[in-house]
């Protein structure tokens, strides 16, 4: 008996091949693929960006193709900011019907997935994903925002601009965004006459952060910077004050984000990081419309009405998909990637269009500090 | 039931297997969750059949499959990935210079080798693992049984942690992994490959090798005493069921077309583990069967656990993210607590199982039914 | 003697402070069934496990067919002092691992039966013959060493036949009754091919039918495959129904020998067995 | 390196080795009587980081750390009775699996429950404050962690050989049936033990996690694992034993971060593991059991 059980349960694997059907889009819905991680150590990143694509999603609810007008509909599917997960996550988006997919938080789940989704022919527009690798050598994957080695470089300027002579890297290791940005920052402080004292990595899941802190404080650099998840950063903070350590911590886009002033408290104070967006100075019309909207959006969802820069770049890479979709006129995927390299959209975080890897053209970044407990701009760099 | 009437059967479902998989490969993208789950179920079944026959036919409770599997992908990626496309991989600290000019010479070579390569490339990521199993079975395998299981289990983490060491940055490419791995060309040819191999393990348990090492599964010191070399045997049921499980983690590689030593944690063999309890350890066919399921329900058919379901207006409680996980474990327990010989046991899977009389023995000895164990 | 296959000369084992043999002397002949009887703890089965390898003497040698399979000097591995004598004597210290013993030509049972209890009676046997198979794991695996495999499943067709349980042959070891897995246990020694069976307490739990039985088998074998027997056991009848020769030993020390009606009514042997032995 | 940066680096390996010696005692304790490897125990240490967390926001410490020590040893019974008390007779390898069952479904449910995310650790005050001494700069609880483990073991080493359930606990580790025979209730002795090996667990968790402020559903199976390692080192089943291979451990893990392997920290401790087993296998203070034939 047991083994008759096997056997139906083995052929029931083939049936549904036979029972799904056709899942061309008849019914006037189209679907757009959410790629976040919603859990795991980029887990509150992730919420935020899909916040940005979903307050889009009311705002934009419907798209043009040729003369028929067909209604967007957001899949979300968690890739849980694991690599291995990714793959599956980008599969049940294919599986799904996804048209474009968007995302995703995080560049190492992006570069897993890239090839599945250039095997399938989806293009892919990540929102915040700044590892040169998520675009490189994909014919498929777009993104809005800009690169490490410009983010790096702007940092590496603005250490320099401070005077800080002596710099202590900090990265962690098997992340792709933070070693990436590290060592793009590394090259350009160096290039522009800095000194690196001490350069360490941690592992994932790693909390104990106080053996490599003590190498660095050793070091007694001016500046640390220490691009990392939300989650390891009020952490690393924490402990480097416990340890004394005085010197100046910098990181990259994905320190904006309330958890770590609310994890950190005061030790947060004084951290000096490098973002997309600032809501003080809206780049257009359509930034101001979406600065008062998703404000409204984010108290009906109780989150607190900060306007996070992933947020406002997930509202751009879904209003750039529906560009590029309007522009095809079609939903056949080759058009679609065609049309991407050609679309040119007005966001909230500026004008975006791509260049011959996909990536968009994007010269500025705002670089912001934690005062009394909030992200403050400093100053707006933008590197040629 | 009659032995022409069996092989009627076989022939019959490999035909149709054959065929559902050519009219899968056509209209992939319509199914693509069936087309993944099959794919990846199939390189499971492989690695489980592996573990099977160490832990299952051998008696050697080894945890170290995600350490081989590792070894087998990442030998397979590096062999395999387009000459062109190693720069942009290591991106950051660049390849070694040996790779480069040993994949340059492997892609100048004639086009029949390159469809062959990506083949050899699993074999030889096979080999490899079998050394460095050789390497360290010799010490390891006179461990009792749980100091091997976390001697091994602790070999996997140390295999894992040389590969994201960034002073082997140039060669593995440290915490950055490794993209843009060759996919396997179509479902037939993983099925094919998965066949070949579970084939084999097959044919060595049914020898008089496989009988020997279920003597050393049943009682090392009568085995010892019938004149079975333990330390040999040991030694080549571990060997060979390393090379197999490098095999599955090369398929995975390039199933996965990216990885990085996080995909090779310890929850990965806990994953194969899982397969073979449940499929029952001691079966081969258990091993395949719940390979495929366990995939299925994981990726496809249990997704449901995670998203929040509305019946009617009505949110059901408990269904969000991790929820799945839950229930597989609870699965599992309850498999392991209450159900010992999973699926399977120690049998397996014949035709004979349509024939009713069969059902009526199995009920009776539900009855007589003495709780035995796998 | 002459025409002797096992030669053991003053081997003593010491656990710790216990002397658990000491400096035993004893030989068996070809083609003869030697008994080696004693009370609970008197050594024999230690006796057994140092002449199959499984532990290596503290002091003494063992030679098989004129080969020496185990020596061992005291200093060699016990730091403790050595209660025995015959001290100086060995020099070398050789050991086999029992698999090495087994193809030397020596097989033996075991006091608490140790069947591959998930394994068919035909396989228990079969899966003994596989260290003579000369073929490697692949063209094993591969088939290419069909003819040696139908050797070996002939062998045991045969040796199954022999000992009449062939009608229970598909059945799971662990299926057999209690006396039915005693004679299996038997035949799977038989399988290796031996020159000399050592059996441990072979009748033990047997009711007299089931031991005069065993008897017959035992003799039944030796008749058929030209074997030299060492047994230990308990059960009087049976000692001295099969036996040519008997050894007595108490506390490590042997007390007695020679053929059953000698060893009888040797006054040493009663007072050992007296109030010391139930069986 | 500095003389004060190679002192700095020993207090954190000290205390890390603190942590690591309560916890690796509960292996060896469980290891000594089941003859099993407790793979859930890393677990419980997760577990308790939890309930603290829990008990911490709505009472002060001096109620919530004994709180927690009493929940975590429920648990640890309450998961020997479920998992491992059913498969006493089961082969070695069920047992096992077992134990690999629980763990992995702590992990799933502790993901499910509170999600991936690290949540903060709460802080308690007293023991976070900092004292500054020269260069040296450190929290209270790093000197705490080391003393309190030591007293701790002091403690159960005079329990286990003084008391009446110390008695009972050594004679099932000796032999199982006989202390059976000798109408030992064996259930409630293992039971004991698991309640021993959480309640040290908790204390441990708490010391560890104050020290690193966060805790994830994973935090517990790596320090599990190089806490096992830490017993087998001692030597397993010896309660002295897991002390010093925990600060080993400890020191070592340290000290390979310090000098820019963090890549192996965890990786030594298996390779520590390999060698011991090769060339001590009953590690420094354990004695040698025989298989009888």
């Amino acid at each position: 008996m047991k083994k008759v059980l096997a056997l139906a349960l083995a052929l029931v694997m083939f049936l549904p091949a036979f029972a799904l059907g056709a899942a061309a889009p008849v019914d006037g819905e189209i679907v757009l693929g959410v790629f976040e991680p919603q859990t795991g150590e980029n887990g509150g990143g992730g919420f935020q960006e899909v916040l940005g694509m979903r307050y889009a999603n009311t705002v934009y609810p419907t798209v043009k193709v040729g003369d028929k007008v067909y209604a967007v509909k957001l899949v979300e599917a968690d890739n849980k900011s694991d690599k291995t997960e990714a793959v599956s996550a980008a599969n049940t988006l294919i599986a799904a019907g996804a048209k474009i997919v968007l995302g995703s938080y995080g560049s190492g789940v992006s570069i897993a997935a890239g090839e599945i989704f250039a095997d399938a022919q989806v293009p892919a527009i990540a929102a915040s994903a700044t590892n040169p690798q998520v675009t490189l050598g994909n014919d498929y994957y777009f993104r809005v925002c800009f690169l490490d080695p410009f983010q790096g470089t702007v940092m590496a300027n603005y250490a320099i601009e401070k005077g800080y002579k002596k710099a202590a890297v900090i990265t962690q290791l098997g992340d792709d965004y933070s070693s990436g940005l590290g060592a793009f920052f590394l090259a350009a402080y160096e290039k522009l006459g800095g000194v690196i004292v001490s350069n360490e990595q941690f592992q994932t899941n790693q909390t104990d952060f106080k053996a490599i802190l003590t190498n660095v404080k050793a070091a007694a650099p001016d500046v640390i910077f220490a691009p990392s998840s939300i989650a390891t950063a009020p952490l690393l903070i924490k402990q480097a004050r416990e340890l004394g350590i005085t010197a100046v911590i910098a990181a990259g886009d994905t320190w904006e984000n309330g958890s770590i002033i609310d994890n950190a408290g005061k030790d947060a104070e004084g951290v000096v990081l490098s973002t997309f967006f600032d809501e003080a100075e809206p780049a257009n019309d359509e930034a101001k419309a979406f600065i008062e909207g998703f404000k409204k959006y984010l108290v009906a969802n109780n989150q607190p009405d900060v306007i996070p820069a992933v947020s406002a770049l997930g509202f751009d890479a879904y209003i750039t998909a529906l560009a590029a979709i309007e522009k095809a006129g079609t939903l056949e995927g080759p058009a679609l990637q065609q049309a991407l390299t050609q679309v040119e959209v007005v966001g909230v975080t500026g004008a975006i269009s791509f260049d011959e890897n996909g990536d968009a053209k994007k010269d500025m970044a705002f670089i912001k500090t934690i005062q009394d407990g909030k992200f403050v701009f400093l100053q707006l760099v933008s590197v040629k | 039931m009659k032995k022409e009437m069996k092989w009627l059967l076989s022939l019959a479902t490999l035909a149709l297997v054959v065929w559902a998989l050519t009219a899968l490969e056509g209209r992939r993208n319509e199914y693509n969750m069936l087309y993944t789950v099959l794919q990846k179920g199939m390189i499971l079944a492989v690695a489980a059949v592996a573990m099977n026959l160490l832990n299952g036919f051998t008696g050697l409770f080894s945890l170290g499959q995600a350490g081989f599997m590792a070894i087998g992908a990442y030998v397979t990626a590096i062999l395999t990935i387009p000459a062109t496309k190693l720069p942009g991989v290591y991106y950051i600290s660049g390849v070694s210079q040996a790779i480069l000019s040993f994949r340059g010479w492997t892609d100048s070579l004639p086009d029949w080798f390159q469809t062959a390569f990506p083949y050899l490339a699993l074999i030889i990521g096979g080999l490899v693992a079998a050394l460095f199993a050789a390497l360290i079975g010799y010490p390891v395998l006179r461990l009792k049984s749980d100091y091997l299981a976390i001697a091994t289990l602790g070999f996997s983490e140390i295999i894992r942690a040389i590969i994201a060491s960034p002073q082997l940055n140039l060669i593995t490419n440290g915490s950055y992994g490794l993209k843009s791995i060759p996919k396997l060309e179509n479902l037939l040819v993983t099925f094919l490959i998965a066949a070949v191999c579970i084939a084999f393990i097959v044919l060595l348990i049914r020898s008089s090798y496989g009988r020997a090492f279920k003597a050393i599964r049943e009682d090392e010191v009568a085995a010892e005493a019938m004149g079975i070399n333990l330390a040999r045997h040991k030694q080549y049921s571990f060997v060979i069921s390393s090379f197999f499980t490098a095999v599955a983690g090369g398929m995975l590689a390039m199933y996965m077309r990216s990885i990085d030593s996080g995909t090779f944690k310890i929850g990965l063999t806990y994953d194969v583990l899982l397969i073979i309890v449940i499929g029952g350890i001691g079966s081969v066919t258990g091993s395949v069967i719940s390979a495929l399921l366990v995939t299925a329900a994981k990726e496809w058919w249990l997704r449901f656990f995670d998203q929040p379901l509305v019946i009617a207006g009505w949110e059901v409680p408990l269904f969000r993210t991790g929820f799945r996980m839950v229930i597989f474990s609870l699965l599992l327990m309850a498999v392991v607590l209450f159900y010992q010989r999973g699926l399977l046991g120690h049998k397996e899977f014949t035709w004979n199982v349509l024939m009713p009389s069969n059902w009526r023995k199995w009920l009776n000895k539900k009855q007589a039914g003495g709780k035995r164990h796998a | 003697m002459p025409d002797n296959i096992l030669h053991i000369e003053n081997l003593s084992m010491q656990f710790g402070g216990v002397l658990a043999v000491s400096s035993l002397n004893l030989d068996v002949c070809q083609d003869e069934i030697v008994a080696l009887i004693g009370p609970n703890g008197a050594g024999k089965t230690t006796v057994f496990n140092m002449v199959t390898g499984v532990y290596v003497p503290t002091n003494g040698r063992i030679t098989f067919k004129g080969k020496t399979i185990a020596e061992g000097y005291p200093e060699s591995q016990m730091k403790k002092l050595y209660a025995g004598d015959h001290t100086g004597e060995y020099s070398k210290l050789i050991s086999n691992t029992p698999d090495r013993i087994t193809a030397l030509g020596i097989a033996r049972t075991f006091q608490n039966i140790r069947l591959f209890k998930e394994m068919t009676v035909f396989d228990n046997v079969l899966v003994a013959t596989h260290m003579h198979l000369k073929a490697n794991i692949f063209s094993t695996a591969l088939g290419l060493a069909r003819a040696e495999e139908k050797r070996m499943r002939e062998e045991t067709a045969y040796l199954i036949n022999l000992m009449g349980l062939s009608p229970q042959k598909d059945e799971l070891a662990s299926s057999l009754p209690y006396g039915k897995q005693r004679h299996l246990e038997i035949l799977r020694a038989l399988a290796t091919k031996p020159h000399l069976l050592l059996l441990d307490e072979p009748a033990a739990g047997m009711n007299p039918q089931e031991t005069d039985e065993l008897s017959a088998f035992i003799y039944r074998a030796r008749e058929a495959l030209k074997l030299t027997v060492l047994l230990i056991e308990h059960q009087m009848n049976l000692v001295m129904d099969i036996s040519d020769r008997i050894y007595v030993i108490d506390f490590g020390k042997l007390i007695a020998q020679g053929n059953p009606a000698q060893v009888q009514d040797n006054p040493d042997v009663i007072t050992a067995y007296l109030g010391v032995e139930e069986a | 390196m500095s003389f004060s940066t190679i002192l700095q680096h020993a207090l954190t390996g000290i205390s890390l080795g603190g942590a690591y010696a309560l916890i690796a005692i509960g292996y060896t304790m469980v290891y000594g009587i089941l003859r099993l490897i407790n793979f859930a125990h890393g677990d419980m240490f997760m577990m308790a980081g939890y309930f603290m967390i829990f008990a911490m926001a709505s009472m002060p410490w001096p109620i919530a750390i004994p709180l927690v020590v009493i929940a975590t040893m429920a648990l640890g019974v309450l998961m020997e009775r479920a998992a491992y008390a059913p498969l006493r007779s089961a082969p070695r390898m069920s047992i096992m699996i077992s134990a690999i069952g629980v763990s992995y479904l702590l992990q799933n449910l502790a993901t499910y429950l509170f999600t991936a995310l690290p949540r903060g650790y709460p802080e308690i005050t007293l023991l976070k404050h900092i004292f500054q001494i020269g260069e040296l700069s450190a929290s209270l609880v790093t000197f705490v962690t080391p003393v309190l483990a030591i007293l701790l073991v002091l403690g159960l080493v005079y329990l286990i050989n003084h008391s009446k359930m110390g008695m009972a606990m050594r004679a099932v580790s000796k032999d199982f049936e006989t202390a059976r025979l000798m109408g030992i209730n064996i259930n409630s002795v293992i039971s004991f033990t698991f309640a021993i090996g959480s309640a040290l667990a908790a204390v441990g968790s708490i010391l560890y996690f104050t020290d690193r402020m966060s805790v994830t559903p994973f935090s517990g199976a790596l320090p599990g694992l190089k806490c096992f390692v830490a017993a087998v080192f001692g030597g397993i089943g010896s309660i002295p034993g897991a002390m010093v291979g925990g600060f080993v451990i400890g020191l070592t893990e340290t000290a390979l971060v310090a000098l820019g392997y963090s890549t192996f920290s965890d990786a030594f401790t298996f390779i520590l593991l390999i060698v011991i087993l090769l060339f001590k296998p009953t590690g420094l203070f354990g004695q040698k059991t025989t298989e009888k034939v």
